[in-house]
């Protein structure tokens, strides 16, 4: 297990353990699934964006691996009190991070405790876990930005 | 014991290094590998002959024809079919049900005919007869299992209602384990009056699989989990029942003569093998039954058997792991889960020590519906396993265990 | 010229002695010979990693998987496909059709509509249809051909009514070589509302196919046939066709989730490709794909073309040979007659000189009917023949014509 | 063509060139189609068989390749003035000398000029040459005989 440290640093075994954000929102703006029914990961996102398009708050529930629970828990952490552009900017960023070899962001101290996440390209079939709950966010970030600039 | 010690030396794969660790392959249910002859099998045909068959009067096609159709004599010799005429080479498994399924819908399954699976299918077992449900307007029943993944004999008895026309259940289930009373679920269904097709993808590699014993119509496998290589399977039938069945795919070689407006379909088993077929396929699956048949079966089911038992037994010494399924056969496979950790992040954590082991629903997302877990990790056992591979697998669950306390 | 002779000894088959002489491989029709690099890939795969694609955690399994996704890839690249999810594994040409013509009579085909093919089409490009008619009640027309073996097009155009919902033809004909209009024809069948399917078995090793410049709706071919492994071929669909058809084969990797109630498909490609695929054959393939984008197509086809036209000229010298189909545009295939010579004798006696040709109806039986013959003798060249191999087989000829005199 | 003899005998040159027995027969008791569509060779047989049981006369029409046409020449050559029994006994002999390498078939004089046959084993695809006219025949005598058994 010399490796195990690459793919489960304590952050992410931490916030898989005790996941923050955890449990509905009542006032809730924008509600949407993340499935993988491959591997059974399903969960459900919770935000609240204000007119301001600030997301306010936010929150989950569901079951799932580790990866992609903390990976929801710290993606929450990191985009609660952000504009949908920065949330949409950072999940670029976060994609970069999960999928390439020594990408930039890796390297890039503003990723804060994301960075954990930045030895899972080494596990291809586990890519997926780390970035399901963000493509779900992103879904809805699209879907807002498009309400607005119709 | 001592069977397995010097064939491990001839699986090329088992020489390779899992991050820095020897490989220790515990997914044969998925994949088994290849011992050396069948790797040579494959690569002579594509060094020396190379040719197409049943097509040409040349020398290289000659040859090509008569190993293809030697490989189908040995096929027809380990599944003990009556004729090579009964011998259809698929691509697989998966293949090979829906080759049938098409076939079936054409010729032998009316709107209306049910068909009957069991509760521990694979999702190829499943999903083709969901799709004469959907497209031919047959009916679709589910045999119940009992808690402890074992097949409802009582059940299964009180389902076989006159309208089924057909049976079809793995032999041993891929996901478990569990080892299925075949020759007793054929009579059953016969008495019934329907026909059955067994699911042999898990067991061929395991026991004994012979057709006249089990008194089947219909049997599939897969190449691929038998020693053999990919893109290539058997598919036996009754040869009555296919010289009655209509064609599933057509084109050059099964056919005897065409014009635009008919066609006449050539004789068994081509009639069922349209096009070139998978010529290098067919040669290695023979050299991977020649590997089989130079093996006592016994020797390997005694062998897997001694493996199993061990593993369960350590098994359940570890508080947190819990068996999924416990049924009263089983063999060569052995599903779990562990307290607080994921299947998937167990499997990623079993890699880091060079082991490979399955983590998910194995395509039988309905039996894990049944145990109500998403996932289970699973541990499959085939003749080039030894202790010393349970062993590191144990090793490695502690430690998985301590990352996730 | 040249190209060929470094060529030749890529092809260990091509080191073979047939009946004392050495091979000359006129039957690259019927099925290529394989380059090392191809040999090598498949041997490789079952030796290092011999794992299952898409279903496990493990390295092994993560590599198979992203050589078989690597392969899809090459494979787009080589038909400029504009995407991977456009690029379908199948069996091979026949089974490519097979697999599109179930999907296409469960989603798009309705009884009453028309399928329009060609005289000239193998019978892995007929029969097929046939099942549709016979089963699924469309209509099957066909678009006759010239004395010369070209399509006919001011025919083809007529035969355009508005029930055609699928024109299916080959791009080169494997029994006597006529290239087809094939820009053109896409054309026409689009114009008047139809799909086309391009049979590419024979064009892919001899001519660029580019799938975005033919404007074609859906493409077939086989790896057998352009230096690749047997039992692996390619189905390309338009993206947005694929997306609306229903699978034809199912079972596992092609689901999203399964219940006993329903079942939910997985995106493209999986939603096409049931069950443990040709995992070495899509390798054996890619390597087949990088050894051709290694060569200047136009050096390939100059120098068939080279070969063919020397081939054809000689022919016409000699008074008991009558060449079958003269047309317009015709590349490495040509087919012919010996006066009081049965093809098949003839093809016993180019074996005694080991030269290896086709000698039968090439699964074109219509087309056969259409010239009023049952069977020719056909040479198809590759890139591995020179003229020292027509010289060869021109001597034979002299020979077999003496036995027979 | 070092081997051209093996297959192509002067006999079978010349029976394929001018095959005997060829034409139809007026008077035949039974009448069957050989036909091998996967290389065209298509012929039809006409036996007179008495109600001895012996074959009275024989003819064929048809075309094919040389090792079939030649086949079915001497084929009738060889069975006319035979009984149906004495017919189904050579038919069981031809089959092995055909098909089997170093037959004792092929040692015996009593094939006569159907050792012509004996080197068609090595050409595995043209062994159903050879042998598509017998086992027409065969259909034929296994009737008779049937009939004769009721
Ligand atoms: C034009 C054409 N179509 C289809 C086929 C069938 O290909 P396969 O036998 O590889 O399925 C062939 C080859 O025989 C061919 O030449
Ligand atoms: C019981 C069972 N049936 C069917 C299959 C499908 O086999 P294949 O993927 O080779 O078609 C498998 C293997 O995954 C299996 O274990």
């Amino acid at each position: 297990m010399t490796q195990a440290a690459d793919l489960y640093q304590d952050i992410i075994l931490h916030h898989s353990r005790s996941p923050r954000h955890f449990g509905t929102l009542d006032a809730y703006t924008h509600h949407i699934k993340a499935d993988n029914p491959l591997c059974g990961d399903s969960y459900e996102l919770f935000l609240q964006i204000g007119d301001d398009d600030i997301i306010r708050n936010a929150s989950f529930e569901g079951a799932g691996c580790a990866i992609s629970k903390a990976s929801t828990s710290l993606m929450l952490d990191a985009v609660i009190g952000k504009s949908v552009a920065e949330a949409e900017a950072l999940f670029v960023r976060f994609l970069c991070l999960v999928k390439e070899p020594g990408s930039p962001e890796s390297q890039d101290e503003s990723m804060g405790k994301l960075a954990a996440f930045s030895g899972v390209w080494k596990y291809p079939s586990r890519v997926k876990c780390a970035i399901l709950s963000w493509h779900a966010m992103h879904d809805i970030l699209q879907a807002t930005h498009q309400k607005n600039t119709q | 014991m001592n069977i397995a010690l010097p064939l491990k030396t001839d699986f090329p794969a088992l020489q390779q290094k899992i991050k820095g660790h020897d490989l220790v392959w515990l997914d044969s249910a998925s994949t088994t590998l290849k011992p050396k002859s069948v790797i040579t099998a494959v690569h002579q045909y594509y060094t020396h002959c190379s040719a197409n068959v049943h097509r040409s009067v040349h020398t290289p096609s000659e040859e090509a024809t008569a190993a293809y159709e030697r490989s189908r004599e040995m096929a027809r010799k380990f599944l003990n079919a009556r004729s090579t005429t009964e011998i259809i080479f698929t691509a697989g498994t998966t293949d090979g049900i829906n080759l049938l399924a098409t076939s079936l819908s054409r010729g032998i399954l009316k709107p209306g005919n049910a068909i009957l699976i069991t509760q521990l299918e694979h999702h190829a077992n499943i999903v083709p007869w969901q799709m004469l449900r959907d497209y031919h307007g047959v009916n679709l029943r589910i045999a119940p299992i009992t808690a402890t993944g074992d097949i409802d004999l009582d059940a299964f008895r009180a389902a076989m209602t006159p309208d089924v026309k057909l049976v079809a259940f793995s032999a041993l289930s891929n996901a478990i384990g569990t080892v299925l009373p075949v020759q007793q679920m054929v009579r059953i269904a016969h008495e019934a009056g329907a026909l059955t097709l067994i699911d042999a993808a898990q067991a061929v590699a395991t026991m004994p699989v012979d057709v006249q014993a089990l008194g089947c119509d219909f049997l599939v496998c897969s190449g691929h989990k038998m020693f053999g290589p990919t893109g290539i399977g058997l598919l036996y039938g009754r040869e009555t029942l296919l010289d009655e069945l209509p064609p599933a795919r057509t084109g050059g070689d099964m056919i005897k003569s065409v014009t635009f407006e008919k066609t006449v379909f050539n004789d068994l088993p081509a009639k069922f093998e349209a096009g070139t077929p998978n010529i290098a396929g067919a040669i290695g699956l023979a050299a991977a039954i020649d590997f089989l048949l130079n093996i006592p079966f016994e020797a390997i089911t005694r062998h897997e058997e001694a493996l199993l038992q061990y593993a369960i037994m350590k098994l359940q010494e570890i508080p947190a792991v819990r068996r999924i399924g416990t049924p009263q056969k089983q063999v060569s496979i052995v599903s779990f889960v562990m307290e607080n950790v994921h299947p998937h992040d167990a499997g990623s954590l079993f890699d880091d020590d060079g082991i490979a082991v399955r983590a998910g629903h194995h395509c039988a997302q309905p039996l894990m519906q049944h145990f109500n877990v998403p996932a289970t990790i699973r541990w499959s056992f085939s003749l080039y396993n030894d202790m010393h591979d349970v062993n590191r697998a144990l090793e490695s669950i502690e430690r998985i265990l301590k990352v996730f306390s």
